[in-house]
């Protein structure tokens, strides 16, 4: 068995001095480091002109809301299923109670937690408002939302019963980024093309549907991680 | 060499050494948290190849979240464990 | 009318499905109604997204190929979603992300992109085996599809650094400007590796057995059916325009190729559970299509997809419906199961004859096109293999009927619905009917797909 | 050297499924796939003396060097895949343990 491993650990790393050995002798493939842009695609993503088109500082963000938002819907649907699959797995039918975590809350905690929550909520989404100009954006800004959720969660032992109000948020947030891209379908000529003005760079109310984007997204991101951390920590009733 | 060469090798050797441990570990529990480490470490590295937003990302999503949810259910078939 | 409909339509509805359980089914049988139809009127060519012009933004690719793709798909899932309208509820929004998903996977002509949606067919595929209640097959299903899919980015992203674009049209142009044949075969092996886990060639398939051979009336159509017939579509596109086969590389592929065909009717042979003798068929029917595909024969194996997911659906649903009211799927057990139903067992017996290429039906007309063709193109020892493969797959396909036709010494008490029945018919109608009528087959060419004729033209 | 080093922790967390038996370390061995992957991706599109992609001043836009933006797009899209098939998976390896009772696959067996 332990000789097994090791033969395996042999091959494994060989094949990794193999696909570094092709890569060097690969002549399109850059060094590291010593990239030309102006062979690539994002060489047009950084000219000024396409910037303004899109209006947002943070050009990660152009790219993820804007010029690639299609891969985006995707990855919100991806998180989706997962949540979907997750309480189907754990059977959200049958009757459950909350995991049992060998602690009860004391004033302090309860206090404490409240407060926490609301501080992480704020940065969550000052994150989110402003993933269009700094780095950041819906993704960690809805998982911190989820976060102070999950702070609550753990404070409150009544909690759980209030936590089915997301499905609702979870729809809702999907349901807009759709009907947006749908918008830009009808309004102007293409599926998710921006149909309000792009506004200045580096303004708050800047860069046109991409901030609403971003929003929908950290809601959905933030209502979609809540529901799996909800379902990871509920057991089935034993009775 | 520059710094950036010097710390990338530290980071890397760090990181393929503690994947390896972590691969290996006896615990499924020590794996889980090495696992914590080498997302962390893998924040450093994202910051050093200027990458915030996926420093940031990788932070809250792949070290907190992952982890949380891999204690979640180590934690919940432990007390099945014990029934 | 823009062809992101086929996608957004679903989603929305997705999305939607959650609020109410009660009307998630029938959201999910209007979503894909909505589809077939719209797709009778939708104009072909690229269907941009966002506004932005490839290279820059993410556009999809709407021509005859994908368009036969889009009607079986999107027909089958009417099928399989009607069938199971009571039984599988609960899965009508996951089945609705899977109808997103696949349609996006045959539509789209970004590689990255092709990643997002692999990986949400693949999700809405791990949680439509769950419906199996065999827990740890999921788990390998799971497992194997992230590699595979882990494999087909890191192939792609090799590519991006080379070439610098993710558009697949503006890929094979440049690759055939200037392209250096010894630096693609990496990135060429590692993609099609990633992808064959998902079309499950042989050796990359050990999940299979495990997810079609407990399946039910929902998992067994919809995992060997729809995603089999989507998944070697895309590979099909990709063999067809981007991977270079050259030298050795071409060697080692198809004689794996061949291999897979030649295990998968042996295993088919030896194995005496009629859904695992229905499964290693697919198998190595899989391999088979994408041979096809890397000698060149497009159209041929086009038909040859649509006509096994048709046949391998009618299979799947007659034999997983007995073994889930028997509780068995022993060939032995099952015997004598069309005695009563003869209806059933007439339309079984065309499509597992036209799986084998009978004459009269459907699959011999292909069957005898793709044999010609490759004898055309000199390749006369696939054409052997083929033939052999047939004999072995004919043999075991006559037992398997035999035994479901002859009484045993107990009854069964597996009854058919009428709406089961009207879809066998109807499936088994159409597979005799373009067998003896193939005029409208012999139409279309290799041209199915654009792509090429896109590059070549500008 | 990160690029490197990503191309080795990708290949160690193949490793590691190929391993490992269970269920959980065989997950922990994925995400270690995926974290290789992700640098690989970001390694890619670094440059030397490039600064992150955000603009701070509008008139400076054409002067600086930018590292690549795309994988780093590309990543924020599979580090949140990875999150979702992470998640689906480990309530995967719940329901093995509620079936049987164990996380290692040895154990279970193939009496199914």
């Amino acid at each position: 068995m332990k000789l097994k491993n090791l033969l395996a650990l042999l091959v494994t790393l060989l094949l990794a001095l193999a696909i570094i050995l092709t890569l060097n002798n690969n002549t399109l493939f850059p060094a590291f480091g010593d990239v030309d842009l102006a062979d690539r695609v994002s060489g047009q993503y950084l000219d000024s002109a396409q910037i303004d088109e899109i209006g947002a500082a943070n050009i990660v963000t152009a790219i993820v809301v804007g010029f690639r938002g299609f891969d985006t819907l995707g990855e919100v649907t991806v998180l989706f299923i997962s949540s979907l699959g997750v309480a189907l797995l754990f059977g959200a039918s049958r009757k459950q109670k909350r995991l049992d975590a060998d602690f009860s809350p004391n004033f302090m905690l309860r206090v404490g937690s409240r407060v926490l929550f609301g501080v992480i909520l704020t940065v969550g989404l000052y994150i989110i408002l402003h993933g269009h100009l700094t780095p950041g954006g819906g993704f960690p800004g809805g998982t911190m939302i989820a976060s102070a959720i999950l702070l609550l969660y753990l404070a409150d032992d009544q909690f759980r019963a209030k936590i089915k109000g997301f499905k609702i948020l979870e729809s809702a947030s999907g349901s807009l980024y759709v009907v947006i891209g749908l918008l830009g379908l009808v309004l102007a000529t293409y599926f998710l093309q921006n149909f309000l003005p792009a506004g200045t760079v580096g303004n708050l109310l800047s860069a046109g549907i991409f901030p609403i984007l971003y929003i929908l997204i950290g809601l959905k991101v933030g209502s979609e991680i809540s529901g799996i951390i909800d379902n990871f920590l509920t057991e089935e009733d034993a009775k | 060499m520059t710094a950036f060469d010097i710390l990338s090798l530290i980071l890397g050797v760090m990181m393929v050494v503690i994947v390896f441990v972590a691969i290996h570990a006896k615990k499924m529990i020590s794996a889980v948290l090495f696992l914590s480490l080498v997302s962390m470490l893998a924040v450093v590295a994202f910051v050093m190849l200027k990458a915030p937003d996926v420093a940031i990302t990788e932070a809250v999503i792949g070290s907190g979240l992952v982890t949380s949810l891999f204690v979640f259910t180590l934690l919940a078939t432990r007390k099945e464990g014990v029934k | 009318m823009s062809a992101v409909l086929l996608i957004a339509v679903p989603l929305l509805a997705a999305f939607l499905s959650i609020l109410s359980k009660k009307i998630a089914p029938y959201l999910l049988l209007a979503a894909a109604l909505f589809n077939i139809v719209i797709l009778f009127f939708l104009p072909e060519g690229f269907v941009i997204i966002g506004g932005f012009v490839q290279p820059l933004g993410i556009n999809l690719l709407f021509d005859p190929f994908a368009k036969i793709a889009l009607f079986l798909v999107n027909g089958l899932v009417l099928v399989i979603a009607f069938l199971n309208l009571k039984a599988f509820a609960g899965f009508a929004s996951i089945l609705l992300v899977a109808l997103a998903g696949l349609n996006g996977l045959v539509l789209t002509n970004d590689l990255f992109n092709l990643f997002v949606f692999l990986e949400i067919a693949g999700i809405a595929g791990y949680l439509i085996s769950v419906s199996n209640k065999k827990p740890v097959h999921t788990f390998h299903y799971v497992v194997l599809g992230a590699i595979g899919s882990s494999l087909y980015l890191f192939g792609l992203i090799i590519l991006y650094a080379m070439f610098g674009t993710l558009n697949m049209v503006g890929m094979i142009e440049m690759i055939e400007t200037g392209g250096n044949y010894a630096d693609l075969i990496l990135p060429f092996v590692l993609m099609f590796i990633g992808l064959g886990v998902e079309a499950k060639l042989l050796p990359f398939n050990s999940w299979v057995k495990g997810v079609l051979g407990k399946s039910n009336t929902m998992s067994g159509p919809m995992i060997a059916s729809v995603y089999a017939a989507a998944i070697a579509f895309v590979l099909g596109r990709l063999i067809n325009n981007l991977f270079q086969f050259e030298g050795p590389l071409l060697t080692v592929v198809l004689v794996i190729l061949a291999t897979g065909i030649v295990l998968g009717e042996t295993m088919a042979f030896a194995s005496t559970k009629a859904r695992e003798i229905l499964l290693y068929s697919a198998v190595a029917q899989a391999s088979l299509i994408a041979l096809l595909f890397v000698n060149g024969v497009v159209i041929w194996a086009v038909f040859l997809i649509v006509a096994n997911a048709l046949s391998k659906t009618v299979m799947f649903l007659v034999i997983n419906k007995a073994a889930g009211d028997t509780g068995s799927d022993d060939v032995n057990d099952l015997q004598g199961l069309f005695a009563k139903n003869v209806l059933v067992g007439i339309a079984f017996t065309l499509a597992a004859l036209s799986v084998m290429g009978m004459p009269l039906l459907v699959g011999f007309v292909i069957k005898l096109n793709f044999l010609t063709a490759l004898a055309a193109a000199n390749q006369i020892a696939f054409v052997a293999i083929i033939l052999i493969a047939s004999l072995v797959e004919g043999i075991y396909f006559i037992r398997l009927l035999v035994k479901l036709w002859y009484r045993g010494d107990k009854d069964l008490d597996v009854k058919y619905g009428l709406s089961f029945k009207i879809v066998f018919v109807v499936i088994a109608t159409a597979l005799l009917v373009f067998g003896t009528y193939s005029a409208p087959l012999n139409q279309l060419d290799n041209g199915v797909d654009t792509i090429a004729e896109v590059i070549n033209n500008g | 050297m990160i690029q490197y080093a990503a191309i080795v922790i990708f290949v160690l967390g193949l490793y590691g499924i190929l391993v490992n038996r269970n269920v959980i370390k065989m997950i922990v061995s994925l995400n270690v796939m995926e974290i290789g992957l992700n640098l690989f991706i970001i390694s890619i599109g670094f440059i030397y003396d490039g600064i992150a992609p955000i603009i701070t001043s509008t008139e400076a836009a054409g002067a600086l060097i930018y590292v690549d933006p795309l994988p780093q797009a590309l990543v924020l899209t599979a580090i949140v895949i990875g999150v979702g098939t992470t998640a689906l998976a480990l309530a995967v390896a719940k329901s093995i343990h509620r079936v049987h009772g164990t996380f290692d696959l040895n154990e279970v067996g193939d009496l199914q």
